[in-house]
């Protein structure tokens, strides 16, 4: 969050423009020399003021970077496919299956170590059927489940498929 | 009528299908947790599935990379939408039922349930009423 | 004296649909304001959507519209903007020395915003971090190609801002501040308008009007008077955004800890 | 077959604003403001999908995909702003909040 | 079109009886974001795209955060 804690290397700096430049050329469709001038200068502006924002781990190197990156697509095909299940498992509580709602809050401890991970973790389980992340505090998470197979169903499977997209 | 249109027109049919799921569990749910499942689930898939429709039928106008640039780039910006809401659904969730339990709105909890009720008292409790002048 | 009000509503309400039955239809081109009176020339409409593209080589006729045909008035819609970021800044700011610190009322309400921190710190903090750089590019995005598509500096500077305001947000009022100093932000604020203001007088002493940029080709460079009014017109949008991200910023600072920069803690 | 694809849009629109209706109801009876929220979140992102429906109708979607845009990066900031007054006032139940 | 712009303008009329109706003030200024939610699609519906995307970026971007700072700083409850 302060800019002193993160040691800037440039390495990361060009990551981030770059990845800048790429959203530009989405947003803009322009390919000539004057927009691509412009957004060099957009890229550059932003990049200075808040590349820090980005990437709170700056220790991996360029090609744990690219595993990394392979590994997130695949785990966010099975989100994907979670988040279908979800919503199946929505349509039929709120048309037939209301009587069936079995609120309860769980806890649940996790053993993963930054804030990014968690963060996925967090939003991943809101994502999937019948449990919303309520609380953090800081291992542990306080799960609103809303019947009892969904509070049955964190058994940690999701954390190790996280754990194992960040693993080296 | 292409296949991309055949494509388009059932992605859209469901989405909406899903939108009438959250919108029937808002209107019935009868406690705030549980409508909360409703608005941060239902409206992620749905308003993906929607747009990734309107984008698949602007293939239609596709004939080659070169001419159809501007086709691809509105396709790119529906996905890009469908990620940032994807991003902001579920963190507004969290914030939401967090400011909720911390507003003081008690949960509808089952009650023959003890073993997990009870990992209640180890949650934060709600800040007590306190009487404002 | 409810009752009276909503006679009183009902009334005009009334009168103006009633008015509104002697207007065109939409999009009629029959109306004087398309059409033109007759005997009189063309109408101001048929010249914009006719001669915009001639005139300044910009597509999109709204924005040519606001910064050059009507510059003037949009040159003081942001010293209005201007003026309402000062308004807020002189009511409520308290400068160092003045109000007894620690009495204001929103000292009062922030007493037990110190605990349950990891929520706000993580979830919503990593998403924020991902999400402001986008949204600052996508402001830089609005305001770079007002010209094409719809939008320009005032509605990317209200971008800009709100990415501002969505980073103090995540963290506190201090640390956004940290980034974006109050001098910073009031100095920014008075740097825009000075950007549009130097583009008209630039133009009048190189002897022509006041906003009258065609005349900025031997500045700029540009192959003709009509990329000169184009690039000026990018200069001028550039302005109204400094000038609006900054006062955007400042007026949810002031509002937010209730003038009490050094202190307080923000929404 | 003869399928009119801007009439289907145009009932996808009409279709998604009746889809508000429960969420307007929401935001009309409360209980809480917490509702209140809740309900305004999923009216943005509703507008969100409806702006890229006006635009297929009027055949410009890559001009109207722009304030789509705007409303999915921007929707998130009034629903936090909201969140947070409730994260740092104390509870408001019994005092305020609920209408009569 | 002329469907869908008069379900929008039902909603505008509903949207702006509720946000007078109601006496929490920070209620009253979500209910507003709708207002102005259904103001900025029909600005779009009109074709004022302008306009439409000005009262985008404001309405959800800076003036409901406005209206909840203000009320944070004062009190909840209208008094009418």
């Amino acid at each position: 969050m302060d800019r002193n804690k993160t040691k800037s290397s440039p390495f990361y700096s060009w990551l981030v423009f770059g990845l800048l430049m790429l959203t530009w050329v989405v947003f803009s469709g322009f390919l000539d020399a004057f927009h691509l001038s412009l957004g060099v200068i957009s890229c550059a502006f932003v990049t200075w003021i808040s590349a820090d924002l980005l990437f709170e781990n700056r220790s991996d190197g360029p090609v744990a970077r690219i595993k990394q990156v392979f590994r997130l697509a695949g785990y966010s095909v099975w989100l994907v496919y979670q988040i279908v299940l979800a919503n199946i498992h929505l349509l039929k509580l709120s048309f037939i299956g209301q009587r069936a709602l079995q609120p309860q809050i769980v806890r649940y401890e996790c053993k993963l170590k930054s804030d990014f991970e968690k963060f996925l973790l967090a939003n991943s389980i809101t994502l999937t059927p019948g449990t919303v992340t309520m609380k953090i505090k800081g291992d542990t998470f306080y799960i609103h489940a809303i019947s009892d197979v969904a509070a049955e169903g964190l058994d940690g499977e999701m954390e190790k498929r996280i754990a194992k997209c960040f693993e080296s | 009528m292409s296949i991309f249109t055949i494509i388009a027109v059932v992605l859209i049919c469901v989405g909406l299908l899903f939108f009438l799921g959250a919108a029937v569990g808002i209107m019935r749910f009868g406690d705030f947790y549980t409508r909360m499942h409703a608005a941060g689930k239902g409206d992620t898939l749905s308003s993906l599935l929607v747009l990734l429709g309107f984008g698949v039928y602007q293939l239609n106008n596709f004939q080659s990379f070169s001419e159809s640039w501007p086709v691809l780039l509105v396709i790119l910006k529906l996905i890009a939408i469908s990620a940032f809401i994807l991003l902001t659904s579920p963190t507004a969730t969290h914030a939401l039922m967090d400011s909720g339990w911390e507003d003081g709105i008690e949960p509808e909890l089952k009650n023959d349930k003890p073993e997990t009720n009870a990992l209640e008292e180890d949650m934060p409790q709600p800040k007590q009423k306190e009487a404002q002048a | 004296m409810r009752l009276f009000a909503l006679i009183a509503v009902f009334i005009t309400g009334g009168l103006l649909l009633y008015g509104t039955a002697d207007f065109p239809a939409k999009g009629d081109p029959h109306s004087p304001a398309n059409a033109g009176v007759p005997g009189t020339g063309p109408s101001i409409s048929q010249y914009f959507v006719t001669e915009t593209y001639n005139d300044s080589k910009v597509p999109n006729m709204v924005t040519a519209v606001l910064a050059d045909y009507r510059g003037y008035d949009t040159m003081f819609e942001t010293v209005v903007i201007f003026a309402a970021g000062m308004a807020i800044f002189a009511i409520l700011r308290v400068v160092k020395g003045g109000r007894n610190p620690g009495t204001g009322i929103h000292h009062r309400l922030d007493k037990d915003s110190s605990g349950n921190g990891d929520h706000y710190d993580i979830i919503v903090g990593t998403t924020c971090k991902l999400l402001i750089p986008v949204i600052q590019l996508f402001s830089l995005y609005v305001i770079a190609h007002g010209h094409y598509s719809p939008g320009g500096g005032f509605q990317g500077g209200v971008i800009l801002g709100a990415s501002f305001i969505l980073y103090a947000m995540a963290t506190n009022l201090k640390a956004s501040l940290a980034r974006f100093s109050e001098q910073r932000f009031m100095s920014l604020a008075c740097i825009g308008i000075l950007i549009y203001a130097g583009f008209g007088f630039l133009s009048q002493f190189l002897q022509k009007n006041f906003l009258e940029y065609g005349v900025l080709q031997k500045v700029l460079l540009t192959d003709g008077p009509e990329m000169a009014r184009s690039h000026s017109m990018l200069g001028v949008e550039v302005g109204v955004a400094f000038t609006v991200t900054a006062i955007m910023f400042a007026i949810y600072a002031n509002l937010s800890s209730a003038g009490d920069l050094e202190n307080g803690k923000g929404l | 077959m003869n399928f009119d694809f801007d009439s289907f849009t145009l009932f996808t629109g009409i279709a998604l604003l009746v889809l508000m209706i429960p969420a307007t109801y929401r935001l009309a009876t409360g209980p809480t403001a917490i509702d209140r929220i809740v309900s305004i979140n999923i009216i943005g992102t509703k507008s969100a999908v409806i702006l890229v429906i006006i635009g297929s109708l009027f055949g410009r979607v890559e001009m109207f995909v722009d304030f789509a845009l705007t409303y999915a990066l921007l929707n998130f900031i009034g629903s936090l702003a909201a969140a947070r007054y409730l994260h740092k006032t104390p509870p408001a139940r019994g005092q305020v909040g609920e209408d009569e | 079109m002329w469907q869908l712009e008069t379900v929008l303008l039902i909603f505008l009329v509903v949207a702006a009886l509720l946000s007078l109706k109601v006496k929490d003030l920070l209620s009253a200024s979500m209910i507003f974001g709708m207002y102005s939610f259904v103001m900025c699609l029909l600005w779009a519906a009109m074709g004022a795209v302008d306009v439409a995307f000005t009262e985008a970026a404001v309405g959800a971007g800076v003036s409901a955060v406005f209206f909840i700072a203000t009320v944070y700083n004062t009190k909840r409850r209208s008094s009418d």
